[in-house]
């Protein structure tokens, strides 16, 4: 097992690359997943205030046809 | 053709009365230059060893100092607007001002060179090549930077980004010039070198300022 | 006789809203002026009509031809004026026309200048470095460069900023007489601009109703279709 | 009216990828590194060192493919001005600078128990270096406007003169290299590929692709959020003002049009 890890001797480097690959991919994936999730939250909120907004106007409308 | 020799007369006339321009990119040019020998210590082997790179390389430099304002005072003041609408192709008034720019800053700098090359102890067989190298290199190089002064009008913080966009456009240039030089020292014929430079002139001449031009127009928008 | 016609146009600046479902018409002779509140459009409209801005929807037609298709013809034919004055500080009034009056190809340059600088009266300035100039006279260089050279179509934002009310007086002479022409004005203007019988185009009637715009259209990714008429409502 | 749920074409097209396209990425990663990390022999000459280069050739793969991907995308958007063309190649930038300094990254690791050095003047990383500074130019520019529109637009651009300029880059790089590397230092080429190489090579060059279009997808709607979101900031509708109320008096910051009359 100790064997496997060492890679002849180059384990360093070769766990290393892999470890360099995949802590870029998966920051990269957990960043855009994280500002997804805000960007969602916030629209959400901002749709909400849309919608009623919306629902006021249209109460509005019958008066001011 | 009109318009070409209009705005070219108009640039080269504001830098004449503005002035300072030219004269500051020469002596940019010139004390980055002289850093070097700073830098590596003063002997002349090493110096003159990489003579040839170092003058690209500083020549490079002070041709970017000026891009910036290639379009930025037209872009403020509302000309570059005008230009744009004005009857004239604005591909050709855009080469009307590349030439006015390689001719203040270019120019200067192929005069300059040889000052240099003598100051870090380069072989005099290099001269020839060195001013004939900067003769295809430099316009090469305001051709292909006006692309990156186009496209950073309006943006924040123009100046070092046009480096950032500009640089890497710049390394064949910087390539094949300082390889000419380099040929030409070891006494090998440099005409591949400067052939290949004169290709990319050309490519530049003829693609550039339709690339410029539409970054232009998306800057009017 | 010439005709200058804009139809059902659209114009989104980004994400902003500009205007929609807007049509004009002009012909020989006439003047639009635009009205509407801050950022109704005026500008951007002006700058559709010299086609530096492309609509999102719609066509501007000039006898009948997309401006879009022949622009140097189109640039050819327009004066435009826009904010700024682009007047160059180190050259002189005269030098500073010269550039636009060989843009255009004049062949009497000079006195074409000269009549210019006559016709608002700095022609006691045509020496004189753009820096020494106050923002009134420069404001007349930028409106002495609409005179120079052979022009069907005006199109002036603002065209009276910065004079004072003699002066706007003059603008509107030499509005009045480029129609005597044969000329089309349009323009934008904050004061009464003594203009006889302008077309009033009232951009506030154009504007695109932004929360419905925005239920109507919820995925902003250019996939959705605007029409004029479905943007304008 | 209830036209709300509309959902736009690109959702409509991704959403039922996205799920396929992510189980896809995990299982070809998985098989790549079992059979790169496990299933395969060290080269005869590199010994196990060679495994980096499952992951350098990938990443150099990634970088030149994503580079592609946003030319292309800069030219769509050229001729057909869809907006949906700058947001792609605007989402594909970082992804594509994430490889290439892998690229780099991996491959340096692999150089210096191999060659002795960390970094070699080598014609192919030195492309790839360069490709890289193309790709922090491209982000610098996109980021630097005001108008996010204009900085994707302006972005598209260089990205099609970028284009244009790696060939001739590749070229005096090459020309470059050979005129003045020294034989002495081996050439980074990395070994002809043995059949048992390939396997793994192309499980996570499939992989990369696979992670690149899910993440491409993630970022595109993240981008038009971010869009959906301005231009309900910018509507005015936080305007508690009723229509009519404010018709004759401009307003500067509100969205100008929001309560214009119908």
């Amino acid at each position: 097992m100790s064997e496997f890890f060492s890679m002849g001797g180059y384990g360093g480097y070769i766990w290393g690359s892999y470890a360099i690959t995949a802590i870029a991919m998966i920051a990269l994936l957990v960043a855009t997943l994280r500002s997804l999730r805000n960007s969602r939250i916030e629209r959400d909120q901002l749709e909400a205030v849309l919608q009623s907004r919306r629902s006021r106007r249209n109460k509005k409308a019958p008066k001011a046809p | 053709m009109n318009g070409f020799l209009a705005i070219l007369q108009r640039d080269l006339r504001l830098a004449l009365r503005q002035g300072a321009d030219s004269v500051m990119v020469v002596a940019f040019f010139i004390v980055t230059t002289t850093l070097f020998p700073f830098g590596v210590g003063p002997e002349a082997n090493i110096l003159a060893r990489i003579a040839s790179g170092v003058i690209w390389v500083s020549a490079l430099l002070a041709a970017m100092l000026s891009l910036e304002r290639v379009f930025q005072t037209d872009y403020e003041d509302g000309t570059l607007e005008l230009l744009t609408l004005s009857p004239v192709s604005l591909e050709l008034l855009v080469l009307g001002k590349v030439c006015a720019h390689w001719l203040t800053t270019g120019l200067p700098l192929i005069i300059a060179a040889p000052l240099m090359a003598v100051m870090l102890n380069m072989d005099q067989d290099g001269f020839v090549t060195l001013m004939l190298a900067m003769l295809l290199g430099t316009p090469a190089l305001s051709l292909i930077g006006a692309i990156g002064a186009a496209l950073i009008l309006g943006a924040r913080r123009g100046g070092v980004l046009v480096s950032l966009l500009v640089l890497p456009l710049y390394i064949p240039v910087l390539i094949f010039g300082a390889g000419a030089v380099e040929a030409a020292l070891l006494g090998i014929s440099a005409t591949a070198q400067l052939q290949i430079m004169a290709a990319i002139l050309l490519i530049a001449l003829a693609a550039t300022p339709f690339a410029t031009a539409h970054a232009v127009r998306q800057a009017m928008e | 006789m010439a005709d200058f016609s804009g139809s059902d146009l659209t114009c989104l600046r980004g994400e902003r809203l500009v205007f929609g479902g807007l049509s004009f018409a002009a012909r020989s002779g006439d003047a639009i002026v635009l009205r509407g509140r801050n950022g109704a459009g005026k500008s951007s409209l002006l700058r559709v009509m010299a086609g530096l801005l492309s609509p999102r929807a719609g066509q501007i037609c000039w006898d009948g031809e997309n401006i879009l298709e022949d622009r140097i013809g189109h640039q050819a034919r327009l004066q435009y004026l826009g904010h700024q004055d682009a007047v160059k500080p180190v050259l002189s009034v005269r030098d500073n026309l010269r550039l636009w009056g060989q843009m255009r190809g004049v062949d009497d340059l000079d006195g074409e200048i000269d009549a210019a600088l006559d016709a608002l009266d700095i022609h006691h300035l045509s020496r004189v470095a753009g820096r020494y100039l106050s923002s009134g006279q420069k404001r007349r260089t930028a409106l002495a460069r609409i005179l120079i050279g052979q022009s069907d179509l005006w199109l002036l934002d603002e065209p009276t900023v910065g004079l004072d009310r003699e002066s706007c007086g003059e603008v509107a002479r030499l509005i009045a007489e480029f129609r005597a022409r044969g000329g089309i004005v349009i323009y934008s203007t904050h004061i009464d601009l003594d203009v006889d019988a302008p077309t009033v185009l009232d951009l506030d009637e154009f504007a695109i109703p932004m929360v419905e715009w925005l239920m109507e259209h919820p995925e902003m990714d250019g996939s959705a279709p605007i029409s004029a008429q479905e943007a304008a409502q | 009216m209830h036209r709300f749920a509309k959902p736009s074409v690109f959702l409509k097209l991704t959403d039922p990828l996205l799920p396929w396209l992510s189980g896809a990425t995990a299982i070809l990663i998985a098989a790549g590194l079992y059979f790169a990390l496990f299933a395969s022999p060290g080269d005869y000459q590199q010994g196990d060192t060679v495994r980096i280069m499952y992951l350098h050739v990938p990443a150099a793969w990634m970088g030149l493919f994503c580079y592609v991907g946003m030319a292309v995308c800069g030219a769509m958007s050229l001729i057909w001005k869809h907006p949906l063309a700058d947001i792609c190649a605007r989402a594909t930038a970082p992804i594509g600078a994430t490889f290439t300094a892998l690229c780099l990254i991996t491959g340096s690791l692999w150089g210096e128990p191999m060659w002795g050095t960390w970094w070699v003047w080598d014609a192919r990383l030195t492309s790839m270096l360069i490709l890289l500074f193309l790709y922090l130019g491209y982000i610098a520019l996109v980021n630097a406007f005001d108008d996010p529109e204009r900085g994707s637009k302006a972005g598209s651009a260089l990205a099609l003169v970028g284009a244009v300029n790696v060939p001739i880059v590749k070229f005096s790089v090459d020309w470059w290299n050979t005129l003045h590397q020294p034989a002495s230092i081996v050439r980074m080429d990395g070994p002809t590929v043995d059949p048992s190489m390939q396997l793994p090579l192309a499980l996570m060059i499939l992989g990369f692709t696979c992670y690149y279009f899910v993440m491409l997808i993630l970022r595109v709607r993240l981008e038009l959020n971010e869009r959906r979101i301005r231009a309900l900031q910018l509507s005015g509708m936080f305007d508690e003002r009723s229509p009519g109320q404010n018709t004759d008096t401009p307003s500067y910051d509100a969205g100008h049009n929001a309560e214009a009359s119908q």
